[in-house]
């Protein structure tokens, strides 16, 4: 889960981190009362969850209360890598003379935290990560421990960064993986963290991503996901309860398990298809969750034919296949031709009962697939 | 014994008074497994699937003999349980909790790594050896006994894959899901030591998908260490990037780390060809036999 | 430092441990009142540093206003052990059913925390565990995690506490920990914990011992330290920032090192004499410091000589020669036989310095204490 | 080498602007020991007692080549600063420091444990071999070279009983003091360890005192596997119950555990002859030379 970047501010101000005055507009009358309260000059900051939003234009800075209104006239409502912008973070210019990267996530490969420092900030990090990776100095994380003091003070003197501002960057450094720690994180930086005249550090961005199977025991951040959803369809299935990703293809799939479901996606591409979204509506197939996901995809303009497509496991393919006739005789037609294919325990008993006038029913994932994405071409024409 | 478990082990269910717990034990013993014992705090003293339930995991090995455990602990108290069973020199655990959060894992890998015993998951189906054993929730009855090692990060998946094979009359020696999750116990290197060891595999099916580098690492070590004949999948050629696909661990970073074409790239690299479909590769691996 | 009971209890209560209602008291009408707010019978609990306060006659039930003031004027003032009683705690009585004990301490063997967890509770825990060592269950903790839940359950269990209050008493198990964790202790316990016939514990009585070299992290706990200074001899030595341990013995003893004053009391014992006391003064010898160290000893009446020595190490011989000069000269008239003897870093040269109208000068440790022995044993004459 | 330091060994002095820090530097320098930097986080780039100061551990390691740290950092950072030494692989660390908590040095030990990096201290004077270096506080005039290893819980005992040796023309190999803590890294049993494994050493002297268990243990030790012959010394005879001698660590336990009389006991039954005073310990070591 993405925290916007004024939620994570936040989240690191009432840490102790210092960041620019700031104020969250919706409107351009806001952004002009926002200008008047932190000062000018000042920055209008498109909030969504896109990476590059400098480079896009969702970022501009403004010098006076009328640039201020046309800025955020502009930035709202304006569409940013599929995202429409609905809110922006106006904030004091801070006059800088460098700018830092400090960063905590979690290395997978070794399941440990690792914490980043670097005098490249304010630039793409992940960049500098691939082209340069010596210019970003690195501490793994014993977790059992948790970040040694001496460890954040290494990896900022490491990176080179001045001893003047080592002591305050080492610190920030400290304090973000502290929140990392305590709010669950899955990765955190601020980048980039400015270095003023006066020798100051200050968070001029801020990323908190936190992890979606820990929100559990962080009620608040938790809220702060539903404010932040971007696409309604995607909001639908969070409330569902479904994993679900919208994607641009004209084949909308629902399955069960995350790999098979993956699967389910590649085969469509591979038999010249395009998938309209990732559906996976976990363990067993009840009317209800069937009817939700079938829901879902048809909601989806972009699709024109359904792949369902269930390994039972454990379930039974009857009960599955009774689940989806249930489902599917609530609609008054079915609106969008749905391919369906039960495997594993009673699956043939399954297929039996599917009801095929409101389904059609394959007996392989491949033969689905092609059935799925012929129905697709044939809307299509 | 088998690539991890066999008729002989003695299985404590943690978490065995829950339905899943009690269900999938159940399940187990109909399967043939020899579980011994549950473990549930407070709860001691209680039958439940025919077995004793302790309070502690101690007690189930103290008292049943226990050596291995499948863990059905709510993700709140998931790590909790998992410490509590590596504090007993268990030979296996098995953790089929769905949603552990990752920094509660990267605390128990840790632990993991300062033991003998090999940690499962979590988030995955478990291991079964056909007509010996099953620890976890895999479906017994598409398994069939064979000569086929399968090692797979998604559940579904790997029962798609099985299905297929076992409607060929392509059996299996082991079959084990890893898990979806970023921090998990054993992984593809381990379980491809594993089955390098047992006799009875002659072909190991390896099942990744996006998201870290456990496939490159594996293909490494397949290319430096692994005679047994390999095939590979990986599922989410289709991914975009930054977007989680139903695992917690399948995703592909902003940056472009992890994608399905590095992991593919590298196995085909190291010798192990790659099937664009489940049954291209059950083809392949039915050439090998 | 040792934490009263009540001042324990208060640490205890704030982290959510269930005490029972309770007053403290300095006079028997404070004493009546205080039974009147927690409700009668009550338990009368002297409030001293010292073990067995029960056998010793320092702990008494009262089931009438009456009682409860005569109770308390007995004890107020009563000397336990050398400590003398100026405040008690009157508790509300708990009836119990079952007397647990929970405790945790540093197993200095193995640098690892221990946690324990015994069904026998409300008596000397120390003799069970040498009588009956299997009685107590115990579990190491890792330092680098801390205590994990799991092993607070195992310990409870292990002990053989009923399962109907074993969730609780494992709850309680786990906040001591974080207690003595957090608070840097060195020992804490519970000891009864008692079991009420409603099958809920309640800490009927709490120790909580802190690391002295913590202190300067737990400023609260540092506080209730002067209060809870025991004696006048020892409380002026924490003023002065020496350790000094009050003993029986005539020879009063100076030194630096803790190794070698140990070993100087232990040679006026096995030369037939008898040590008043254990006084490190630390490294260097200031003028101040040797002039505090000698009221100090002075100032106790059992003292009828002093061995005074030094061993200089880096600090050079002569230096602190004159520190004691200056010392001593500032009393009118040195008012026990002082016996000093320098080694090390210019010894000789510092003996050679020494005022012997007012001390006498021994070249050897144990020529020194022989001396200071015989200068005791003559003014005991 | 000798049992812990030789001329060769390159010492880091962590804490080396402080007043302490920088006074110790010089004198080990003055010894004759090979003081290559200094460390404090923020004071890099400064020459201190002739040597270069560097930001990290780290630093001075790669930069000047360290393979000792001597650490007289205040008790509040002492630990951090011991987990920085003990992440760099030094040979050696010592731990003057004096009042760091016991907790924290619960930890750091077991940091250690997972290093191969030994840990003198924290609370003692140092380890010194008489005419080619000396890392700590030790008075170095008192000391001479010879055959008599020496280890003690006690920084002024050990002068007094070295110096009594010098005087008598007894010379020493290694004397370190572990310290008066607690917790501390090496032990009784680590030293006498190394001296057993140090040709030079002929006689080891061992001074411990009251608290803990380490002379208890030590003693088995020297019973099974020390070839060494070994003195004893153990201060604290006339030491009460529930007092804390002046070292943390130096307090016989409320129930009797940690006296005199029963590290003694345990010494004598493992051979190790027991002086009742430093001068007798002085002349039985005089006699087995």
């Amino acid at each position: 889960m993405k925290l916007h970047e004024y939620q994570a501010k936040e989240v690191f101000a009432d840490a102790g981190v210092v960041v620019p005055d700031s104020r969250l507009a919706t409107t351009a009358d806001e952004a002009v009362a926002a200008v008047e309260a932190v000062g000018l000059p000042a920055a209008i900051k498109a909030q969504v969850h896109v990476g590059g939003r400098g480079k896009a234009g969702g970022i501009e800075l403004v010098h006076t209360p009328d640039e201020a209104r046309e800025t955020a006239a502009r930035i709202l409502g304006m569409e940013l890598k599929g995202y429409t912008v609905d809110r922006v973070l106006v904030e004091a210019a801070v006059e800088f003379v460098d700018e830092l990267y400090v960063g905590v996530t979690m290395d997978r490969s070794r399941g440990q935290p690792v914490v980043m420092a670097s005098t490249r900030g304010g630039v793409n990090i992940e960049a500098v990560a691939a082209e340069e990776p010596e210019a970003i100095a690195r501490e793994h994380v014993d977790p059992a421990y948790g970040l040694h003091p001496y460890q954040a003070r290494k990896a900022v003197y490491d990176a080179g960064v001045d001893r003047d501002v080592a002591r305050d960057a080492a610190g920030v450094l400290r304090t973000l993986y502290g929140v990392w720690d305590e709010r669950d994180g899955s990765d955190a930086e601020i980048n980039p963290l400015m270095v003023t005249e006066d020798r100051e550090v200050v968070a001029a961005d801020a990323v908190l991503n936190v992890d979606d199977d820990a929100l559990f025991r962080q009620p608040d951040l938790a809220e702060l996901a539903d404010e932040a959803a971007a696409d309604d369809l995607e909001a639908r299935a969070n409330e569902y309860g479904f994993d679900y990703v919208r994607l641009d293809g004209s084949v909308g799939i629902v399955g069960n398990g995350a790999g098979l479901v993956m699967t389910t996606l590649d085969l469509v591409d591979h038999y010249g298809g395009a998938p309209a979204n990732f559906l996976d509506i976990g363990g067993g197939a009840k009317a209800e969750r069937v009817s939700n996901a079938l829901d879902l995809v048809f909601a989806d303009d972009n699709v024109d034919s359904v792949a369902f497509n269930i390994f039972g496991g454990i379930t039974r393919g009857d009960e599955v296949a009774r689940g989806i006739n249930e489902a599917l005789s609530g609609f008054e037609r079915v609106p969008k031709p749905v391919v369906v294919r039960l495997a594993g325990t009673n699956a043939a008993e399954g297929m039996a009962i599917l009801n095929d006038d409101l389904v059609t029913v394959e007996e392989t994932l491949e033969g689905a697939v092609k059935r799925a994405v012929a129905a697709a071409a044939e809307v299509a024409e | 014994m088998s690539a991890f478990v066999d008729e002989d082990t003695r299985v404590v269910v943690q978490g065995i008074t829950g339905g899943e717990g009690q269900f999938h034990a159940e399940q187990m013993i109909e399967y043939g497994t020899n579980v011994v014992a549950g473990a549930v705090p407070g709860k001691g003293g209680q039958d439940v699937a025919g077995v004793p339930v302790y309070d502690t995991v101690a007690g189930a090995v103290r008292e049943a003999d226990a050596d291995a455990s499948v863990v059905f602990v709510p993700p709140a108290f998931a790590a909790d349980a998992l410490y509590e069973a590596l504090d007993t020199d268990l030979d296996l655990v098995v953790a089929i909790t769905e949603g552990v959060p990752t920094q509660d894992m990267a605390g128990v890998k840790r632990r993991l790594g300062e033991t003998d015993t090999a940690l499962v998951g979590p988030n995955c189906p478990g291991v079964i050896t056909p007509g010996e054993a099953k620890l976890g929730i895999l479906p017994g009855t598409i398994f069939s006994e064979g000569r086929v090692g399968l090692v797979s990060r998604s559940g579904t998946l790997t029962y798609q894959i099985v299905d297929s094979m076992t409607q060929r009359g392509v059996g299996q020696t082991t079959a084990v899901g890893i898990g979806g999750d970023p921090v998990i116990g054993t992984s593809f290197v381990d379980a491809l030591d594993r089955f390098e060891a047992d006799p009875e595999t002659e072909v190991v099916v390896m099942c990744g998908e996006i998201g870290g580098e456990d496939e490159e690492r594996a293909a490494r070590h397949v290319a430096e260490s692994v005679d047994t004949p390999v095939v590979g999948f990986v599922a989410g050629r289709t991914a975009p990037p930054g977007k989680r696909m139903g695992h917690a661990g399948a995703i592909v970073s902003g940056s472009g780390a992890g994608t399905a074409a590095s992991k593919i790239e590298a196995l085909e690299n190291a010798g192990v060809p790659v099937g664009d479909t489940p049954e291209a590769v059950v083809e392949t691996v039915s050439d090998l036999l």
